[in-house]
């Protein structure tokens, strides 16, 4: 189609932008402010950045490398430095990148943008999105087959239309295994506010929530931090925090314990090392939007704690996630759609 | 005869200035010996050297005989001197015996204070000295004399053998000194020794033994009290002749400039301490009010100025009705006001003494138009100010800071009289100043009243009110209580009105 | 005496700036990182080309504003930790009158501007008023008002110009500072001309304090109350004046931010650092406006540059310590005169 | 009700704990007429070593090893604070723009170091983190037992005792006296023969120590990691309780627990009946407000010591 074309016009043109001694093809990445070591999507990304560049033989710091931003006002330098460099393909990473890859993008027609967890709509440019919804869906079924309280508890970090996504999927999912489930939503306005994650927390746990979601980057430190002291005071009670992006396993570790009861897991680095190769075989989509979702392997859950995800809770769960495949199912990602989803249920 | 102290050839520099240029000190033993010398002369800096604050950097000092090295007050401490600053070194939310034991606190092996020890000890030391001090009160709520009298108790629980006054009368009450002169006059009889510094001849006259006089860092040398007189050592420390009583026609009283109507005004505290006052003062006379401090003349004098409000009563300038108007209206309306408090009140220390002359005028022509200030034209002012007044003082750039109190008032007084308002309040207008500046300051105050200016003078110098003012108005208990002449009149009357034990000669 | 003064006024930030960038190295070496090669970088990051320029004039401008918020309140006696909620608040209402209103450039872009200038005035108006009334600390009521800006500013953005989203629509280029020929002069950085407003802001307040009775006012009642008081000065409406006027240079910072460098406003999730910033710049800048721009171009290059450091090796936070040296080495002055002059004296 | 305390409390006090030890530290230092609005880099220089320490030396110190983090935090907070006071006293340095400096320095250090050391933006968790306990005994007292001593942490305890240690030292100790004089009258006590300048360092050091101390408990009770994001304004708000508080123990210690209260109530009250329409911004802003119209309504006018922030020159006046 015409996106072939052009991604192969580009390509040339891209060609003659490049600086000589590259020839070959180059792709970066600029981090929002988490960074590469944020264990979480920035990671995942340079993962599958990485991994791609292995694939092909590339060397980092030449056909792929990344820009660490430290601060929002970093990533339109950081953009442009790539850019100078002559990196055919450039990522951005997070929501955050938002206008300011988009401004780039229009600015440098002959490159190729792609922006993850957001809209980027230019000719030039992909957006990389995922069905977290999807996601929190599935953790949603596997906390109401897990509770014992039908209470849940949801962190958000700030209040924003990606997260309401989770908060949405999550309520749905539960609310599906169990329409008398009750679920208490908490937005903590910080992505880096632990101390108010664990009065969160807190207050949940103590209110009678057995399992709490958390999309919450830093914030969540302080839900997991909660329930692993209340873990430790007292083994018999059943506490779980579900982690996000990716499989936050190693946060929930308390001595023989562990309460991350499961991860709603982000698969960037499939998503970006997907766009990557299309990119480089000249069928770079541009203008579209990629949503990643469970049959791209763009969403998945975590089954790593494998005393608390039980045999019969998996294949529940699995049921639900052919339900969602198949279409039985369709997960909202807004709180309205998630009214209309519920009422449904009744 | 036996020395305590020998302060020989000393020499302390500051930058730009030597405040003591060879000097020499010797206080004998029980005796009583006055430091004489104009503002700036290097009295307090002497007595600092001695007291281990500066370092001289030439001659050496001999306590009973041994020469000594006074690095720091604790040594000053240990060899029984103590001092009593110029400006008291009290912590004003610490309670008097806080400030007194700060240093060396009697403490128990927890380290915890031992409050009752202490308390005791100090009335003790109080009762036997007749000091009359509550050792549990806040210095922020005790009166000055009082104030003075922890730092001597602060020199005494020390166990100080030598105690120097800084200026300690030129904060007090005509009562006060008396009773200071009585404690020192106790101290010497239980053998300590004292070195007084002052700059009223009289006291010097009455008390000391000894006067030693420091003219610009110089030492003029030592008299025997008993041997000369106060013009003798006017003359000396001045290095001229000084007249005291500054003669003066008789005034020629015109029409009623300040009128003030049955004046009530509540203190900080709340409590009434004018209570129904009324005064009158007239164009070409200078009325003096005499009274006891805390007999409300400061808030008086705050109520005439605006910078108190008056709950009741009515006080007009020239049939202006300025009750209650804002400092700036009161200004406006053509009061001149020279503040009891030089360095809270009469100046931004901080700013250039050019600046300062300036104070109430800066947004008036010519110093700014539209706003905007006018260097040229502030500057020009306080040169000439600075000429007329001769206020010593490097530059009018020089930040007031620098200048001593003397050439700070001067200063004040230029810039209040230089406006020609038709009122000027003189409060405390020559406190702490030596007699060359008072002499000069009471010239100038006669000079306005002569010009047919309405003077208000608040002193609680007693020679003072009697030498300036054309009409003496004595307050007691927020109330005018008489209305005497200098001539008419003579210290003990005025001492009994003041202190309300006589209530006749109510005038007006 | 002055001429020295005058020396030393140069020679003290001079030498600081020095001797942080020697501790700097040494720290680097330490770690064994080439520092030729790191503040190579640094000099890259910042001086690289036109790009890198424009970014780096673009970083100091709003620097220079929060820096003149924070000097103002300090020539009153006051310490205004609130530049930083001040910011929030004046990006917030420039962006809003830049997004609703609908007038040709002439009118809106000035509006705007002024938006957020008067934003930042009432941020700085409540301390004032509860200081001059209530005699309430300002630097608590200021540090509690910067959460207040935060939170409030993101609950408008997304209920009140955004259907619940993150970030505003792009202002009316009406009302944008960015300009075609900047952009195009410096490679499209972001450049703008909110620097000359920031310039100009700096000659007004050297104006108002050093040449008006407003400043006169203000800088007395900083000194002395009881004097000021004495001299028919209104204390109160002084320092209400002084903190409004702060709080409307830190709103032109975030006008800057608003309607130049971002063109719009978004839900944040932590402070913008630039009023904090601004302490460190108005110190450095000795309280004095042009001090402050010299200081905030400091300030500016190091943070721009520090973007490169990483290609050397070197965690950008080494920048943040060589920053944090220099000013320590600016406060202690004192010391640096004293060596100062001990040199000239074995000199003679 | 009781339920609802019972989930107040216990989060009152753990968020207020590292306020307090912070704020005592700059009781400390500006009753002896130092400013210190370092606090907050003070916070996170504990906060770094307090978790650093923590992951490198949990197998040797086992169980003890998060007393023995705090114990390194304090030290390391001490000897931090050291250079404020070298500026501050020495070097007659502006104290408020040193207090600037320590704050940029302290995080450069913190994430310069945890990139070098562990080449990322934050470190691990810890593995031997604080835990909230049951006071033996008296958590078993009806009613109050459950509020004031189930799932506690020893910390916050340790806080509240602190406060009231600062008092005694500051208001019944010699040491106190002359901390206290030397910041309302240098020159007084310099002429009572105190050292000024040693006294001044002490303060300083001591709230260093507090202040390290305080980061470390937040980080070990609350975040169990270091990162640039860990201490966010906590050392501003240790500030606030201070001036709130009007420069006393017990006040910073009040001021500080009041912040904790505004806090959980702003999150607790989206489950009480009434308290659950209100929208949320107005919880979350009602923290800040209520400290307002607390210092404006009853607090009112706060004296600070007279020689806060003067540097003491010997000799001049
Ligand atoms: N700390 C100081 N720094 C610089 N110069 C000083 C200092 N203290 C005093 N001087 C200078 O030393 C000289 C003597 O000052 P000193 O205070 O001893 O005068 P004084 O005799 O006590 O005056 P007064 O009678 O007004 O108290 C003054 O000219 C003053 O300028
Ligand atoms: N910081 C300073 N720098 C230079 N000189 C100073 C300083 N402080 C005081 N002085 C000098 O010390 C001398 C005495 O100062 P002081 O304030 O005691 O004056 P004073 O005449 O005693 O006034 P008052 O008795 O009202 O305080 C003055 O001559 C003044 O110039
Ligand atoms: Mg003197
Ligand atoms: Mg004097």
């Amino acid at each position: 189609g015409t996106a072939d074309e052009e991604g192969g016009k580009d390509e040339n043109a891209g060609d003659d932008a490049k600086n000589e001694e590259k020839t070959d093809f180059s792709v970066g990445m600029v981090t929002d402010i988490g960074g590469v070591d944020d264990k979480s999507f920035n990671q995942s990304a340079w993962e599958g950045l990485t991994a791609f560049g292995e694939l092909n033989g590339f060397t980092e710091g030449e056909e792929f490398a990344y820009e660490q931003s430290n601060a929002r006002e970093d990533y339109i330098p950081n953009l442009q430095r790539m850019v100078r460099d002559g990196y055919d393909l450039i990522y951005g990473i997070g929501f955050e990148l938002k206008e300011d890859i988009t401004t780039v993008a229009k600015q440098n027609p002959d490159t190729h943008f792609a922006l993850v967890d957001d809209i980027l709509d230019t000719e030039n440019g992909v957006s990389i999105t995922f069905k977290e919804h999807q996601g929190s869906f599935l953790v949603g079924v596997a906390a109401a087959l897990k509770t014992k309280t039908n209470k849940l508890g949801f962190v958000g970090g700030v209040d924003s239309p990606l997260i309401n996504k989770f908060e949405a999927g999550f309520i749905a999912g539960a609310k599906s295994v169990n329409p008398d489930i009750e679920v208490e939503v908490q937005y903590a306005e910080s992505f880096a506010d632990a101390a108010k994650g664990k009065i969160i927390a807190t207050s949940m746990y103590d209110s009678g929530v057995d399992v709490i979601y958390h999309a919450s980057g830093a914030t969540g430190n302080g839900v997991f931090n909660q329930a692993k002291d209340l873990k430790q005071n007292d083994p018999e009670r059943e506490i779980w925090v579900i982690g996000v992006d990716r499989d936050q396993h190693e946060e929930g570790q308390t001595g023989d314990y562990n309460v991350t009861l499961t991860s709603m897991v982000k698969r960037v680095d499939v998503a970006v090392e997907k766009v990557a190769t299309m990119s480089m075989n000249g069928e770079f989509p541009g203008g579209e939007q990629l949503e990643f979702g469970i049959e791209e392997d763009g969403i998945a859950f975590a089954t790593t704690n494998t005393e608390a995800m039980t045999e019969d809770i998996i294949s529940t769960v699995n049921e639900w996630q052919d339900k969602i495949l198949n279409g039985d199912v369709n997960v909202p990602q807004t709180r309205e759609e998630l009214d209309a989803f519920v009422k449904e249920l009744q | 005869m036996e020395h305590v102290i020998e302060m020989l050839n000393i020499r302390k520099e500051f930058p730009g200035i030597v405040a003591n240029d060879n000097i020499t000190v010797q206080l004998r033993k029980g005796e009583i010996h006055a430091l004489l010398g104009e503002n700036g002369a290097g009295k307090s800096t002497l007595m600092n050297v001695l007291f281990g604050l500066y370092q001289p950097e030439a001659g050496e000092i001999r306590v009973k005989g041994e020469k000594v090295n006074i690095t720091n007050p604790n040594i000053a401490n240990e060899l029984g001197i103590g001092m009593v600053h110029q400006h008291f070194m009290l912590v004003e939310p610490f309670t008097v015996t806080q400030n007194i034991i700060l240093g060396n606190e009697p403490k128990d092996k927890l380290g915890k204070i031992n409050l009752k020890k202490a308390e005791q000890e100090i009335q003790e030391i109080s009762d036997r000295y007749g000091l009359k001090v509550d050792p549990s009160a806040k210095i922020s709520e005790i009166s000055v004399g009082m104030q003075q009298r922890v730092e001597i108790l602060k020199t005494l629980y020390r166990g100080a053998e030598v105690l120097i006054f800084d200026e300690p009368t030129a904060v007090l009450t005509p009562q006060e000194i008396n009773e200071l002169i009585e404690i020192m006059r106790s101290l010497v009889k239980e053998g300590k020794s004292i070195i007084l510094i002052t700059h009223k001849l009289k006291e010097i006259m009455e008390v000391c033994d000894r006067c030693t006089v420091i003219r610009k860092g110089k030492g003029i040398g030592t008299v025997e009290v008993s041997e000369t007189n106060p013009d003798e050592l006017a003359s000396l420390m001045v290095g001229r002749e000084v007249s005291f009583k500054t003669e003066k026609k008789p005034a020629e009283p015109k029409e009623v400039v300040l009128h003030i109507e049955d004046l009530f005004v509540k203190d900080a505290r709340k409590v009434d301490l004018v209570k129904g006052l009324n005064l009158d003062v007239r164009a070409g006379e200078i009325v003096g009010i005499a009274g006891v401090d805390g007999n409300g003349q400061t808030e008086l004098i705050e109520a005439i100025t605006g910078l108190r409000k008056s709950q009741s009563g009515k006080i007009s300038l020239k049939d202006k009705k300025i009750t209650n108007l804002s400092p700036r209206n009161v200004t406006k309306s053509g009061l001149g006001h020279i503040p009891q408090d030089r360095h809270k009140y009469g100046l931004v220390l901080d700013y250039p003494i050019g600046a300062n002359i300036v104070l109430q005028t800066y947004y008036q022509k010519p110093f700014s138009k539209v706003s905007v200030l006018n260097y040229k034209e502030i500057y020009n002012k306080a040169k000439e100010i600075i000429e007329e007044y001769d206020v010593r003082t490097p530059s009018e750039f020089t930040p007031a800071r620098a200048l001593s109190g003397g050439n700070q008032q001067k200063a004040i007084i230029g810039r209040e009289i230089d406006r020609s308002p038709d009122l000027l309040i003189a409060a405390q207008p020559t406190r702490g100043l030596d007699v060359g500046a008072i002499e000069f300051i009471h010239k100038k105050l006669i000079e306005e009243r002569d010009k047919g200016r309405a003077v208000l003078l608040v002193s609680f110098e007693l020679d003072e009110i009697m030498n300036v003012s054309d009409r003496i108005a004595v307050m007691f208990d927020g109330k005018i209580v008489a209305n005497v002449k200098p001539e008419e009149t003579n210290e003990q009357e005025l001492g009994l009105l003041m202190a309300g034990s006589i209530t006749e000669k109510v005038g007006d | 005496m002055t001429s020295n003064n005058r020396l030393f006024g140069i020679l003290v930030p001079v030498i600081s700036v020095i001797l942080g960038l020697i501790v700097g190295a040494i720290i680097m070496i330490a770690s064994d990182v080439n520092p030729i090669e790191a503040y190579t970088a640094l000099w890259n990051g910042a001086f690289y080309d036109a790009f890198t320029i424009g970014e780096t004039i673009r970083r100091i401008t709003p620097l220079i504003l929060t820096g003149l918020a924070v000097a103002f309140a300090f020539r009153t006696g006051l310490f205004n930790i609130g530049a930083e909620g001040q910011v929030i608040v004046g990006w917030l209402a420039a962006v809003w009158v830049g997004l609703t209103v609908d007038a040709p450039m002439i009118i809106h872009l000035p509006l705007a501007v002024l938006a957020g200038a008067l934003a930042g005035g009432l941020w700085g108006f409540i301390p004032g008023l509860l200081k001059a009334k209530l005699g309430v600390h300002e630097v608590i009521v200021t540090i509690m008002l910067n959460y207040i800006a935060l939170y409030v500013s993101n609950e408008i953005v997304r209920n009140v110009l955004t259907d619940h989203g993150t970030s505003t629509e792009q202002i009316a280029a009406s009302a944008s500072l960015g300009s075609e020929w900047l952009q195009n002069l410096t490679l499209y950085s972001r450049m703008h001309y909110g620097i000359l407003i920031a310039l100009f802001a700096a000659i007004i307040m050297w104006f108002i304090i050093q040449r008006t009775t407003v400043g006169y006012e203000l800088k007395a009642v900083g000194f002395n109350q009881h004097a000021s008081k004495y001299a028919g000065m209104n204390v109160s409406k002084n320092i209400i004046l002084s903190m409004v006027i702060a709080g409307a240079f830190a709103g032109l910072a975030g006008a800057m931010e608003g309607l130049g460098t971002y063109g719009s406003v978004s839900v944040i999730s932590g402070f913008t650092n630039l009023g904090f910033d601004g302490i460190a710049v108005a110190l450095l800048g000795a309280n004095n406006p042009f001090g402050v721009v010299l200081a905030a171009i400091l300030f500016g290059v190091l943070k721009e540059g520090a973007g490169e450091m990483p290609s050397a090796g070197v965690p950008t936070e080494l920048v943040d310590i060589i920053m944090a040296l220099i000013i320590f080495f600016v406060a202690s002055s004192y010391i640096i005169r004293w060596v100062l002059l001990r040199f000239k004296k074995e000199g003679k | 009700m009781l339920d609802i305390l019972q989930s107040i409390v216990p989060t009152v006090l753990f968020f207020s704990a590292p306020l307090i030890f912070t704020a005592l530290g700059g009781v400390f230092s500006e009753r002896s007429g130092v400013i210190n609005i370092g606090l907050e880099g003070l916070m996170v220089i504990g906060a770094f070593v307090g978790i650093v320490f923590n992951l490198t030396f949990a197998d040797v110190f086992g169980d003890f090893t998060p007393w023995a983090s705090l114990i390194a935090a304090t030290i390391a907070g001490a000897i931090f604070s050291i250079i404020h006071a070298i500026a501050a006293v020495s070097f007659r340095a502006d104290q408020t723009v040193s207090g600037v400096a320590i704050n940029m320095l302290a995080l450069g250090v913190g994430v310069y170091l945890t990139k070098v050391w562990y080449d990322k933006g934050q470190t691990d968790m810890v593995t031997e983190p604080f835990l909230s306990t049951n006071i033996p005994v008296l958590s078993k007292i009806p009613i109050i037992g459950p509020i004031f001593f189930e799932g506690i942490y020893v910390t916050s305890y340790i806080a509240i005792l602190f406060a009231f240690i600062a008092w005694f030292v500051l208001y019944k100790t010699a040491f106190g006296l002359r901390l206290r004089a030397v910041g309302e009258h240098p020159m007084a006590a310099d002429t009572n023969g105190i050292n000024v300048y040693k006294m001044r360092y002490i303060a300083v050091i001591i709230s260093g120590a507090l202040g390290g101390l305080g980061g470390s408990v937040f980080a070990l009770t609350i975040v169990s990691n270091f990162s640039h994001a860990t201490i966010v304004g906590q050392g501003f708000m240790a500030l606030a309780a201070v001036i709130f508080g009007k420069w006393h123990p017990l006040g910073a210690m009040g001021a500080a627990l009041f912040f904790g209260l505004a806090q959980s109530l702003s999150i607790v009250s989206s489950g009480i009946p009434l308290l659950e329409d209100i929208p949320q911004i107005f919880l979350l802003i009602a923290p800040y407000v209520l400290t307002i119209l607390a210092l404006a309504g009853f607090i009112g006018r706060a004296e600070a010591p007279r020689a806060n922030g003067i540097p003491y020159v010997k000799g001049s006046r």
